[in-house]
Parts: structure tokens; sequence; C-alpha cells
């Protein structure tokens, strides 16, 4: 019965790793299965049955929308919009919850409940108001008035409040002991005390701003300003069999992310793991 | 500790001040302008007549409005919890992991989070194309009946949520894991040595030390499907679209497609009040049964 | 030099002619009119667009206009009116015009558009199979296509010849559709709209019967189900769907095919008479130009963008090759045009089009569209029965 | 160095009062340490002199500077904090330099006061580590290094030592007292180790329930404590206790519970029920022919603990009053045993129901 | 209650060897301690008892069973963890009922036993209290009260202490010393800290780098140390060291880096260089009229420690060593004094270059 038992308790451990990691590969199937149509001629693609790997594996369609279309152009677009809607609204919301935790000033509590309040309503009721917003400003086609209305994502305030909450206020007294100005004790205890929760959050904010579309489609008119999911539907066809074109799009969209993810993913986890920080 | 008031007040206000000014500009004013809106009879954009309360009463008997509502009720019904527990357990499964393994078996459940939406209808209606999709071909090896997804009332719903939780459970396994890492080891030594099998760990240890984040991922999940839009907007294009609508997709029908800017701005506004009023509630909840579990 | 801004929402094959016809225009008039070109999402996306940047100033010059849509854009204010002394700088006149054409580019007596082109749906089939099943006619075309009974016949004979999908219909996409459905109506005579009022008289008993058809296809298992629409395409072209109703912008799909000898014998004629006489449902493209809010155009901008009007459909032979039927007569009645197969085939429809009911809650991705799509698609997968759907439908319609 | 001079202090938080009106003189160069159980205030006392708490009433004196409304930083005092507050991020020398930066000093002083520190803390080799890269003792040495970079008039500290091991700590706290006598820097110590408050202090102030108990050395506080409560928390053991009744004032006979009666040197005012307070070590067990001019007792021994140089042994007495006594370190004590218990009257404590210590002898 | 034995046991993480080759038997009823620096694989072997670490060879015999392969629930030993490792979302009452409710006791036999557990750690009052609600002292009689009710065969105590502070540390150390001599259970208790160990073991394994340096009795492993190692490491202060030659083995003279000979009974195999341990309490500083057969010399004093019950004067000899000497607790002695040590030289101890110890006497 003894060594039995054991057996068994590691009989289950490993069962749970192995079902874990079918489900990660089923999981992430369709990823592979996205890739790999991309890589088929279109005639290949609609065969029926599985094919696993491409018999004639073919770069054409991807190709054909690096060639036919201005996606270095859009790549460059979105990096920017999306690096800026990332910058202002990490930073701005970096200040703004560092106040709301740290500091004491009129209608505190007010702008709390305003930011809260604001992450319930859905912003795409609001994109006509943003629209002539912005036109009204003459910002239509041009990257600020792409970025200007991403950049409220109060969420991420919540998470900046809820970490500045958590650090040892005995860090802030000892920067006081040290003479340091509320400026430097923000810019050099606090903000470096939280890198990886900004690192994470500002891939989160990243990961948003590149996928948005409602908004930049209607801000752009420009093919030459569009961003690359706005300019990718251009590659998609409205007829005949193209299904592996409008995957190639899709990758091709969603690539620079799913690279840019895999690179700091180690610092994503790691801050998460940071904020053991969230509390109930 | 020994402030100085004026100065702290000035720096905090300096701080905030780019969010607010921000903040007032595609926040507050929009959404003041989207209650007043609502009281007219404005086309997509321009201006309307004043109409009272019409956009709104008239929502009472609209058809679609109410499928709307029961429609957002069953997503977020069959997403939230659903959506949390799978999560849930995807964060208890890449836990167990360790090393280069964990971090690959992790990327691949986080992976779908950074598609656009956009992206993540191709690769589903692709996966489930009703002739040539990858999901067909396997149903036919087992001998199940092909079912046309996105086209019927019964499946469109929980296919969208299955894809929905497909696409968003990267976000919720981070917290969970971030939750579980928490733990000491040392709790569950101690369960160990009081003979607690891996049921009872579960359902009397981590369960209930992790509640807090349940209740957080229970709530973010919560307040985004009650807003959700772009999925069932995709999916449901050439289908049902008026079986399938959503209360967001009401919105974008009435503004996008029937130019009825204000009737919009008053579904919105009724959206808007529901979710305020789900979250109030959904807060107490937790917190009650959050008591009872502590 | 007038820079005129373009838009239009042509992606792929129409995409790459268009972009050939505008290059050619710049090259033609180098030096006085260039078209600053932009292509957008089709669909909501693109009317989204032109209604908000119109309402701010932001629209282009030009752009292509669905003939149906512009109902809705009249009500709405966003198009200017091609008047008669425009039509005669164009060197245009009603009389080059298809009148159902020029009757669909009309609002309250007035013109909003210039026509491009109609883009009606045909009936592609595979001569090859059809020999097979013993349903091709001397002609070359299809047996059967003078009436219901006839060409279910001619459906069984492909079934029993072991045709998986005697006829491949976009089943799965109920928008699609109601092209069909529409031209079936049309067959009777039927109209969505009586002054004002949805499916009056009889015409709901039209709509019922034109659903019946395509409903007791599928139950009989001689169309192919949930199909969407590339899927119709490839399921045409692999040869598992012996025939297909498709538009004709199609048509390029297959020459290419055929080109690189990767495709069976084909043809493309009219719809089948199905009902009491010949009738297809088209479409149209054109172009309008935005009135854009508190922004005048000039004259000199004005004339650029005729010119441009003018030019294209005076060459859109060119045009033709993505299928379409050009609007400009002319055109159609040139010996090079005639010379274009199955163009020519197809052309004699244009005397059977019937476009949209004329209604602001008509045209591509309209309102109307959402509520039929909305049934059409369980009614023709056997999943609701036509008269039911007919009920729904016509509450639908009246909810909005 | 600086002297630092508390007068008429009071600080409460809300309703709840934290420091009563207290008042006290830190001589310049004097390592004064302020030793009472939690909650006892020591905390606030120090952050009020830090002005990391606001001071209710009173003033505050640090120089000759009125400090009471002093931002933190002007106050030019330096403090080390229970868990160092290191910042995480910066590396040992960042750590040190940045109050200096924050001054505006330039980057050659900086660096030439950062390296004497070092040196004086015996850590350069430390120079470019992170905090987490260094063990609890190193840890403590950045943060006093951190303290005495600045200069400061004074150094405060909140219980530097209690998140070391035992070990540690005793070596920490030597070189603690080392460094106060090579710099002679003004110092107050905040503790509830009174080990910790014996060995380092010049004098020890002993807070109870946010007053001041008693100000003294180390010695006078053990031998002399002003107060019952003082007598029975310093000491490890504390003070034993035994209610007496004190026959008649002056030399004088005194009963124990059990019977017992011998003379003592009683300044009390008047005869009447006392508790006799004396030392574990002034309690020994009596070996046949030991001083027989003790007063002697028997008591039945329950615990023994043998510390190696000493033993102790928790004692019953007949009417079941619980005594600690000591013995050598070579005890043959064992539970259960019956032993005679010897007093040393001349090293005994009588308290009053307040509290109040009369000194025998 | 039941014996414990490991059979050459040995562990290792990796390519990390932790515990090699150990052979221990602990009697029913004893209360052993593991005393040993930190990482000499104290927890470790605790844990491997425990079941919460894989033995990789050799055997562990608890009561009559077998255990190297049985799940830590089935070993039925309970462990007190050094955080106590309460489950901060039970009640008291729940964390202690947990393990029984595991196991499928009936209700009644569960309310019942966690009552009895309650009483006897006198905490009936708190028992719907959550371990939040608690304080240090009281956390850690749940944490004992958890392992008293599920009466196994051992207990097992991992440093449970550390976390407390010094006050509380010294009443919980006297409460667990009385549950123990209530209970008469079998107990294994980790700790660096010796006071610990020597006032709660029958008998002390001293651990060090991953091996057994010595096991026995508190006095025993005081008195007589296996080992350099041993002597260094018990004591608060540690045993003295002074490098010493000796002149002959037998009753013989040794001589002390400063000069200084005198007798001592040397069973050591030949002359040579040697060390000679000696504890602080050995080294008396000399008032004019002390004994005059102790060998005598001339020291410096540095440090001086005043502990109240005894002082300790941190001394160098003219040739530079180090050394510890105590007084009285009413020392009048300062730094910087020059003062006479007298050694016992009945209390020395000579260890050789390999640290083996050779006791005198
Ligand atoms: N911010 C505060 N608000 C209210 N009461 C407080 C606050 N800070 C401290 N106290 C109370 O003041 C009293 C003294 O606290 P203080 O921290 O000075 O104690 P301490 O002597 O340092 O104790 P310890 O040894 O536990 O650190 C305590 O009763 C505490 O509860
Ligand atoms: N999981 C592990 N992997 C690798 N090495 C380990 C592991 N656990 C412990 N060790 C190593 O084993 C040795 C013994 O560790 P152990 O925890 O038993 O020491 P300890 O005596 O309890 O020390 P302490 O007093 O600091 O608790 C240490 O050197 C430690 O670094
Ligand atoms: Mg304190
Ligand atoms: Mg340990």
């Amino acid at each position: 019965m003894t060594a039995a038992t054991a057996r068994r308790l590691n009989i289950i451990g490993l069962v749970i790793t192995v079902i874990t990691v079918l489900c990660a590969v089923v999981w992430a199937f369709p990823l592979y299965w996205a890739v790999v149509s991309s890589l088929k001629p279109e005639d290949e693609v609609v065969r029926p049955y599985i094919e696993l790997w491409p018999d004639t594996p073919t770069l054409s369609h991807y190709v054909f929308a690096l060639t036919k279309t201005e996606i270095g152009r859009w790549y460059i677009n979105s990096i920017v919009t999306a690096a800026a809607v990332t910058i202002l609204t990490v930073s701005s919301s970096l200040f703004c919850g560092y106040a709301i935790s740290q500091l004491k000033f009129p209608f505190r509590s007010m702008l709390w409940w305003l930011i809260l309040a604001s992450f319930m309503v859905p912003m795409q009721t609001l994109i006509i108001n943003h629209f002539e917003l912005v036109a009204d400003l003459g910002l239509i086609n041009t990257w600020s008035g792409i970025v200007l209305p991403q950049l409220i994502h109060p969420v991420i305030i919540i998470v900046y409040k809820q970490f500045f909450d958590g650090v040892p206020k005995d860090f802030r007294e000892a920067a006081v002991m040290d003479n340091a100005s509320e400026w430097r004790i923000l810019t050099r205890v606090y903000i470096p005390m939280n890198w990886g929760v900004t690192t994470a959050l500002s891939i989160v904010c990243f990961i948003w701003s590149w996928n948005s579309f409602l908004w930049p489609f209607l801000a752009v008119t420009k093919t030459n300003m569009m961003t690359i999911t706005v300019g990718i539907t251009q590659v998609n066809d409205a007829f005949g069999v193209y299904y592996a074109r409008q995957l190639t799009a899709a990758v091709l969209a969603g690539l620079p992310v799913a690279l840019a993810y895999l690179i700091f993913q180690r610092r994503v986890t790691e801050a998460i793991t940071l904020s053991a920080g969230i509390k109930g | 500790m020994l402030r100085n008031r004026r100065r702290e007040t000035l720096f905090a206000l300096a701080l905030v001040a780019p969010f607010v000014a921000i903040y007032g500009l595609v926040f507050v004013y929009p959404t003041i302008k989207l209650f007043m809106i609502s009281f007219t009879d404005a086309p997509l954009i321009g201006e309307g007549n004043y109409v009272g309360f019409d956009n709104y009463t008239r929502l009472a008997s609209d058809r679609r409005f109410n499928t709307a509502v029961w429609n957002t009720a069953y997503f977020v019904l069959i997403t939230v919890v659903p959506g949390t527990l799978i999560a849930f357990a995807i964060a208890l499964g890449v836990n167990r992991l360790i090393g280069r393994l964990q971090a690959a078996i992790l990327a691949l459940f986080f992976l779908p989070y950074i598609l656009p939406v956009s992206v993540v209808y191709l690769l589903w209606d692709w996966t489930l194309n009703f002739q040539f999709g990858i999901a067909m071909h396997v149903f036919d090896l087992l001998g199940i009946q092909r079912i046309p997804v996105f086209k019927s009332t019964a499946w469109f719903m929980p296919a969208v949520g299955v894809i929905t939780i497909w696409w968003t459970a990267g976000f919720s396994i981070l917290l969970f894991l971030a939750g579980l890492r928490a733990i000491p080891a040392e709790i569950y030594e101690a369960a160990a040595l009081d003979n607690a099998g891996i049921w009872s760990t579960f359902r009397r240890i981590t369960w209930p030390l992790m509640w807090p984040i349940t209740a957080l991922v229970l709530t973010i999940q919560l307040i985004s499907q009650l807003k959700i839009f772009d999925q069932v907007y995709l999916f449901s294009t050439g289908g049902r679209p008026n079986d399938n609508v959503v209360l967001v997709y009401y919105v974008f029908q009435r503004a996008f497609q029937s130019d009825q800017g204000g009737r919009a701005a008053a579904v919105a506004v009724v959206l808007f009040i529901i979710v305020i009023v789900v979250s109030v509630l959904n807060f107490q909840l937790t917190r009650l049964s959050g008591g009872r579990s502590r | 030099e007038e820079t005129v801004t373009w838009w239009d929402f042509l992606s792929g094959g129409d995409g790459v002619r268009m972009k050939q016809l505008i290059s050619d225009f710049n090259a033609a008039h180098q030096g006085k009119i260039k078209i600053d070109a932009t292509t957008l999402e089709w669909g909501t996306p693109f009317y989204a667009k032109v209604q908000t940047s119109a309402a701010v100033g932001e629209a282009p010059d030009i752009m292509t206009y669905h003939a149906s849509r512009i109902p809705l854009a009249v009500k709405q204010g966003i198009l200017q009116e091609i008047t008669a002394d425009d039509w005669k700088t164009m060197g245009l006149s009603q009389s080059d015009y298809a009148p159902a054409t020029w009757d669909a580019v009309t609002s309250e007596g007035k013109q909003y558009a210039v026509p491009l082109d109609t883009h009606p749906i045909v009936l592609y089939y595979n001569k090859d199979l059809l020999k097979k099943a013993g349903v091709l006619g001397d002609d070359g075309k299809p047996k059967g296509m003078d009436s219901r009974e006839n060409f279910t016949a001619t459906l069984k004979a492909l079934k029993e010849a072991g045709v998986k999908f005697p006829l491949g219909s976009v089943t799965a996409d109920g928008n699609f559709m109601f092209r069909t459905i529409y031209s079936f109506m049309g067959q009777q005579d039927g109209e969505l709209m009586t002054d004002g009022e949805f499916l009056a008289g009889d015409n709901a008993k039209k709509l019922e019967n034109a659903l019946s058809v395509l409903a007791d296809w599928t139950k009989e298992g001689l169309q192919s189900t949930y199909t969407d629409y590339p899927a119709t395409v490839a399921l045409f072209t692999s040869g598992e769907a012996a025939m297909m109703i498709n538009g004709v912008w199609e048509v390029p799909t297959m020459t290419d095919l055929a080109k690189n000898g990767k495709l069976f014998d084909w043809g493309a004629v009219e719809l089948p008479v199905i009902f009491d006489h010949p009738s297809t449902y088209a479409d149209s493209h054109s172009f309008a130009i935005p009135s854009n809010k508190g922004k005048e155009m000039s004259p000199e901008k004005r004339a650029a963008v005729l010119e441009v009007m003018s030019w294209i459909s005076k060459n859109s032979l060119f045009w033709a090759t993505a299928g379409h039927i050009p609007a400009y007569g002319p055109v159609t009645s040139s010996a090079e045009y005639k010379a274009m197969e199955p163009n020519a085939t197809y052309s004699s429809l244009t005397t059977n089009m019937i476009f949209d009911p004329k209604t602001p809650l008509a045209g591509i991705a309209g309102p109307m569209f959402d509520v039929m799509s909305n049934f059409f698609v369980p009614t023709l997968n056997g999943e609701m029965e036509p008269a039911e759907a007919v009920e729904e439908i016509k509450a639908g319609l009246e909810d909005l | 160095m600086a002297e630092i001079r508390l007068e008429n202090v009071s600080k409460s938080f809300g309703s709840v009062s934290v420091i009563k009106d207290i008042s006290l003189t830190v001589e310049a160069g004097e390592l004064v340490v302020f030793l009472g159980p939690s909650g006892s205030g020591k905390s606030t006392l120090l952050r009020m002199i830090a002005g990391l708490e606001t001071i209710d009433s009173g003033s505050l004196t640090i120089g000759d500077v009125r400090s009471e409304t002093l931002s933190p930083g002007q106050r030019n005092v330096a403090m080390v904090f229970q868990n160092y507050a290191l910042y995480p991020h910066m590396s040992v020398r960042d750590n040190m330099a940045f109050g200096l930066q924050n001054i505006g000093l330039p980057t050659a002083e900086i660096e030439a006061r950062v390296l004497t520190a070092a040196r004086m803390l015996e850590m350069e080799h430390l120079l470019s580590r992170k905090p987490a890269q260094l063990s609890g003792g190193q840890r403590q040495r950045v943060a006093i290094g951190r303290a005495i970079v600045k200069e400061p008039k004074a150094f405060l500290f909140d219980e530097p030592l209690s998140n070391l091991d035992a070990a540690l700590r005793v070596r920490t706290r030597v070189e603690l007292a080392q460094l106060h006598q090579r710099m002679k820097a003004t110092m107050i110590y905040v503790t509830h180790d009174q080990t910790e408050a014996m060995t380092l202090a010049d004098r020890i102030v002993v807070l109870n329930q946010c007053k001041i108990e008693q100000i003294g050395t180390p010695m006078e506080v053990y031998l002399k404590p002003a107060s019952r409560f003082v007598a029975g928390f310093i000491g490890s053991p504390g003070m034993n206790f035994l209610p007496v009744e004190v026959l008649r004032p002056g030399r004088t006979p005194v009963r124990l519970g059990n019977g017992l009666e011998f003379e003592i040197e009683a300044p009390v005012p008047q005869a009447g029920k006392f508790d006799l307070g004396i030392r574990p070590e002034s309690v020994r067990i009596m070996t046949a022919g030991a001083d027989p001019s003790r007063p002697t007792t028997t008591a039945q021994v329950s615990v023994v603990e043998q510390l190696g140089e000493r033993t102790l042994a928790y004692c019953t007495l007949e009417d079941g009053s619980q005594l600690i006594a000591q013995d050598s370190g070579r005890s043959s004590v064992r539970p259960g045993d019956r032993v005679q218990v010897g007093l040393d009257p001349t090293a005994v404590h009588l308290f009053d129901a307040d509290g109040r210590s009369y000194q025998a002898a």
C-alpha cells in the first residue's frame, strides 16, 4: 500500500501535467493551423481532408501582401501610434495612479470614482463623439488623431494604484529622510520599484492599441496613414477563394505583437508574480 | 508624516493634470454629449431635435432591444463563470510546471490574447468552416454531424462564448498565476501532513485562498463581457445578426446602419446603467460569499 | 494641376483593375488632373465613414457608391446632385444607360451618381459535368432554364449522375442570398416595398414562393448548405458543385483558372426562369460626389471630378474584364465588348434587371439586409418554414 | 553631533493618546535606548524626532534648532528602519549616494563620503551589489552606511536588529557598539529586546503605556528599577515577585506567604502588604554547607533550564507562589526535586500596590 | 509515542549533497533538538522525517513502521512550521479540525479533541478567531494545537520560535517545555538558537555541514564538546580559543602566546601546537585578594557588556589574541582598563588542528 500510494500520487501528477500540455497544444492549434494554411496554395487549402503540413509550401501570399500593398508604411504607422498610445497612456496613468495612491489633494476620491465608472462605459459608444472631436481639432489623418481617443484605459490606473498602495511606506519615509523631493521620490523610488508592472501594462496597452480597428479606420482616410489592422483589409478580397490570403493578412497583422510578447514574456510573468501585491 | 500641504497639493495636481485633461476631453465630454444626444432624434452624426424620453420609452416595446438584453445576459452567463473557471484550471495546470516548459506552455495559452479580434474571427471562421474547417473534418472522423456553428442560433452564442474565453483567458491566467504563486508552499506542506488529498487540498485550501483573485477576475470578466461587441458583430454578419444581437451591437446597428444616433445613445446609456448596477451587485455578492468562505 | 481625392471600396481583383484605370487616367491627364486614391473596407465601415467624414468636411472629392445606397445617402444629404449641366459637361446622357440603371441613380427625379457598371448575378455551370449528366443543351447552355420543374429536373439529373452538389449556393450568407431571392420575386413582379409599405398584398406570398424554391432544393439535397461565399466558389471550381449562382464579378476568377488550365469547360448564363418571366437582381457601382459640410468645392475641382467620371465611364471596357457589365451603353455595344466571353452571353440580361427598392432602409449593409439575412439562412438550410420566415421578415421590417 | 531635547511632548492619533507629555534630553554623543513593550510608543516617539509624525504639543530641539515644524529632510537626522528600507533597485553605492544627490552635493564629494563610510563599515567590496544580494548583517551595514554619509546630527534606529537571526544579532550588536565608540555620535535606538538595551545603551529610557517609566544607565535600571514594571521587564528572566507583608518600617522583618520571616532594610512609610522583588541570581539553591545567614525556604522544582554557564530552576513555594532560582552551570538539580532556596536579603526590592519601588539596602 | 530511527540516511538536491549518511535514534518520549548553523541541513532532515522531502538512501522507521515511502499524511507525525503555516482563511477551530476531517473522523470526536487541545493550550476563547486576529504567541499555540489533535506518533518543530520577539520567545519556550513534560511526546525540535536547545532538549544533535558533529545531553555538549566546532558554537558567547603549545603530554605545562605557562591535565598523544579552549565563565577578572592559585595574565579590556546578572569583558592579551572574560553583574570594569584575568585550569579543552577535542580534567 505504501509505495503504491506514493506512486499513485506521482501518476496523478504526471497525468495532470500531460493533460495540461495536451490542452495547451489544442489551445494553440488554431494559431498553428492559420500559419500552416497561409503557407498553402489556395487550392490546397480547400482540400477535403486534414493536411497538417503543406504539400507544396509557398510564400506567395506573403509575397503578395508584402509587395502589393504599403504594408511597410502601415507597420510604421501602427508602431508609432501604438507606441505613442502606450507611452502617453502608461505615463499619464502612472502619474495619476501615483497621485491617487500616495498624495492628498482635493477631489481625490471623486476622481477615483470617476475612473472606476469609466471602466464600465463601453468606449465604442463614444466613437462618433470622438470623431467629431478629432475632426474639430483638425487631426483627421494624423498620428495624433489616431492616438488621442485611445489614451483612456482606466484599468491601467486601477492596477497602478493597487501596486503603489502595496509599496511599504518605509521607502517613502526613507526617501523623505534622504531629502528627496516629491518628484525624485516618484522617479527614483516608486517608478524603478515598479518596473515589472510597468512592463506588463505597457505590453498589454500596446496590444490593445495595435489591435484597435474601428477608431483608426474612422480617423484615417489616406492609405499611407493607415495602421496595419486597417490597411491589411485591402489584402482581403470580397470575392473568390482567398482563405490563405486572408489568413496571411491575419498572420502579418498579429506577428509583430506575438514576437514582442515572446521577447518580453519573462518580464511580464515576473511582473505578474511580483504583483502578489494584488490583495482582495 | 510632516507634509507640506500646499506643495503636495500642487505636485499632485500637476501629476493628475495630463490625465485629467485627456480624460475630460475624450471621456467626460463625449459621455456627457452621449447623454444629451439620447434625448434627441439626432442621426449618426450631427444635430437633432429634442424628443424627451421617447428614445427610452420605446425601448420597452422594442423586440430587438429585448433580444439584445437577453442575448447579452446569456452571453455573460455562459462566459463569465466558465471563463474564470477555465482560466483558473489552466493556471493550476501551468503552475505545476517548471522552467522552460512552463514558459512555453504559458506562451501557448497566452498567445491568443495578443491577436486582434479580426484575426480571431478569421481563425475560427476558418477552423469551424462548414465545408473546409478542420473541426468539421474531425467531426467527420468522429462520426458527428457537422454543425453550422455560426449560422444556427442554438450554437452561435456558445461558440462565440468559447472563442471569447479562448481569446481572453490569457490575461486571467496571468492573474491567477500571480495569486497561486503568492500562496506559501508551507501551507500545502501542512495540508499534506494533515492528510489532505488532491481534492480537499484544492477545495479547502487553494480555492478559498484564491477567492480574492477569483473575485477580481470575475469582476473584470463581467464588465468586459457586458460590453461584448466585436466578436458577435463579426461572426454574425451574413448570418442571423438580428437573432444574435447584443447590446453594444444594437447600439452599433442603430447608429451605423439605421443612422439613428439618438436612439443609439439611449441604448448606450441604458447599457451603462446596467453595467454599473450589475457591477455593484457583483461586488456585494463576491464580498458576501468571500466573507462566508474565509 | 488638380488633385482629386478618391475613395473606393474595391479590393482584390476589382481593386487591381480600378488601380490600373486610375493610373491610365493619371497618365492621360498628366499635369492637369491627378487622382489620389484610397481603398477602404467594403460594407458598413465604408458607408459609416463616408457619412461621418462628410459631416465634418473630410469626405473625398469623388467616391464609388452602390446605387442601392443612394436613397439613404440622399436622405442623409451626403451626396451632391449631378445636374443636367454636369451630364452635359461629361458628355454623357440618359440615353447611354439602360433605363433600370438610370433609374437606380435617380432619386425624386434627380440624379446623384454616375453609374459605372451593373453587376447582376448569373448562373455559372460546369459543362463537363452537365454533359456527363446529359443536361447540357446543344447551344452549350444548361437544359431546363425555362421553368421551375425543368430546372429542378436538371438538378436532379446531376444528382443522379453523382454530383455532390448540383447547385452551389451561398446558403450561409443571407445578405448574399437576397440577390437570388429578390430575383425570383422579380420574376413574379413582386415588390418588397409598395408605397412605403413592406410586402404589401400578395408580395408576401411571392416572397414565400421564392423562398420555397430554394428551400425545396435544399430539402431534396440539390443545393449545398451552410456554404459561405468562398466555399461556394471553391466547391464550384473544384468540381464538387456543378452549377453556382453568383455575381458576374467571379468571371475573372474562372478566366484566370481556365487560363492556367486548372479549370473545366465552363459557362455563365442569365438565371433560369423559375416563375413568370426573366428577371435578375443587380446593383451598380457608381461614382458620386459627396457634399462636404462646410466646404465648398471649387469649380475647377468639380470640373476635374466630372472629367474623371466621364473618362472612366468611357474607358470602362477594361472594367468589363472584372466581369461587370459596363453601364455606359456605347461600351457594351462596341465590337470589342461583343467579343468578350462569357460577358456577351449574359449582357443581354440588362433588359431584365431589377434594382433594390428605393428606400433608405435598403442597400448593401443596410438594416433591411440584416432583417432578411436573419431569416433567409435558417429557411434556406431547412431550419425554418418559408411561410414562417416571411411572417418574421414582415414583422422585422416593420420594426425598423 | 547634537543634543536632542524633547519638552512636554504629546501626540495622539485621533482620540488615542500615544505619547503623553514626555520630556527628555539626549546629550550630544550619547547612545540612548528606548526600551518598552510593544505598543508603548517607542516608534512613535522616534518618528516624531525624525519628523515622520507631527508633534501635537511640546517642543523639540535638535542641536540648537527648534525643529517641531521642520520637514524631515531639514532636521538632518538619519534614520535606520526596522527592515532597513533599502531601495531594492539601487546598488549599495546608489543607496548611500541617493540622499547626498538629493541635496545636490558635487559628485566627487559624494563618492568620497560613500567610500569613507564603506571603508569604515568594511563593505567596499559590496558597493556595486543590490540589496537582494546581501546577507542580513550586510544589509544592516548598508542601512547604517546610508545614514553615516549624511553626516547627520543624530542617528535614529528603529529596532534595526529585529529581523536578524540570533547569532547575527549578537555580532551586529557588537559592531554597533564599536561604531558608536568610534564615531561618538548621538544615537537613539529603539528596541524591545533588553539584552540589546543593556549592552548598547549609555542610558536607557524605559517606556510603558505612552509614558517614561525610568531613565537611567543600564545598571541603574537593572539594579534600581523605579517601578515594578521596570523590574519585571528588565532582566532575562525578569525579577521574581513574591507577596510579602512588611511588619514594621525600618530595618525590619518581613513575612512571605509561606510564613518565612526575615529582616530587610525597608524604606517604606508604613507596614502592610507589598510585593517583594528579587532577581533570580539573588535566589540561590542552597547546598549543604552554604551560607547559613541567608533566609532559606523549601521549594519544589518544576522546570530546570540548563543554560550552560548557569542553570535556572523554576520553583514553587509551599504557598504556591512561583520563583526562579539560579544555580551554577554544572547544577545537579532535577525537576521534581525538593530544594532549599536562599534569598539574598541585600538584593531585594519592595513594591507597593501601585508598583512604586522602595529600594532595600 | 514512538521511536524514530534513521539509518544511513542521505539526501542530495541535484548534485549538492545536503545530508550525508546520518544515523540517529530518537527514543519514544524524548525531546531531541537539532542544533546547527544555517544551511547545516536541519530543516532538510526534519522534512525528510515528515515526508516532505524524499529520502535518497537509507531507512527511516517511525514506531515500528518502515516509513521512507509513506506519504506525509500516513506517517502520522505532526509538524509545526517556522512561520506556523496556519490556514489564513480558517478559524482556529477549523485549522485544528482540518486534519481530522481529512481522515474522516466523526464530528463529535473531532470537536472533543479540538476542545481538549484548546483547553490544554488555554485558548478556548480563541477558537472562532482567524489567525490574522491572533498575536504571535497565540498563533504558535494554534500551530501546536493543530499538531496535538492529530495525536501523532511524534512532533516535529522547525524553528517555531524564530519569528517571535525575545520576550515572547522566552515565555513560549517555557510553555513548550511544560507541554513536553505533560505529554511525554516524542519531539524533534530544530533551532539554531542554543539557548533554546540547551533549555528544551533531552538530547542535542549538533549538525554541521550535513553531518552530525555530536549527540548528547545539553550539559554533555556544553561541557564536553566533541569538537572545536561544537565548543565554539555552543554557549553565548562561545568558547574562547587561544593558541597554545603543549610542552609535554600528561600533566603538563602549556605556554600561551603571551608566554604564560601553566599546568593542565592534557590527554594529548604528543607535544605540539594546539588550541586551548576555555569558556568565558572560567575566565575571571581577578580582583585583589582573589584565588592566587589560578594562572593569571594581563589583558586590556576593549568592550564591556553589562548583561545585568553578569558582565562580559572583551579583552585583548599582550600577544593580540582575543578573550572574553566574565565578571559579576555589578562589575566596575570599564573599556580601556588593564586587568588581570585568571583562567580556571580545570575547565580547559585542547583541540588539535583538525578540531578534535582532548578533554582536560
Ligand atoms: N497611525 C496610527 N493610528 C492610530 N494609532 C497608532 C498609529 N500608529 C501607532 N498607533 C498606536 O500607537 C501606539 C504606539 O505605537 P508605536 O508604534 O509607537 O509602538 P512601539 O512601541 O513602537 O511598539 P512595537 O514594539 O510593537 O513596535 C500603539 O498602541 C499603536 O497602536
Ligand atoms: N530545494 C533545494 N534545492 C537545493 N538546495 C537546497 C534545497 N533546500 C535546501 N538546500 C540546501 O541544503 C542545505 C541545507 O538546507 P536546510 O534548509 O536543511 O538548512 P538549515 O539547517 O535548516 O538552515 P537554516 O537554519 O538556515 O534554516 C543548504 O545548503 C541549502 O542551500
Ligand atoms: Mg515600533
Ligand atoms: Mg531551516
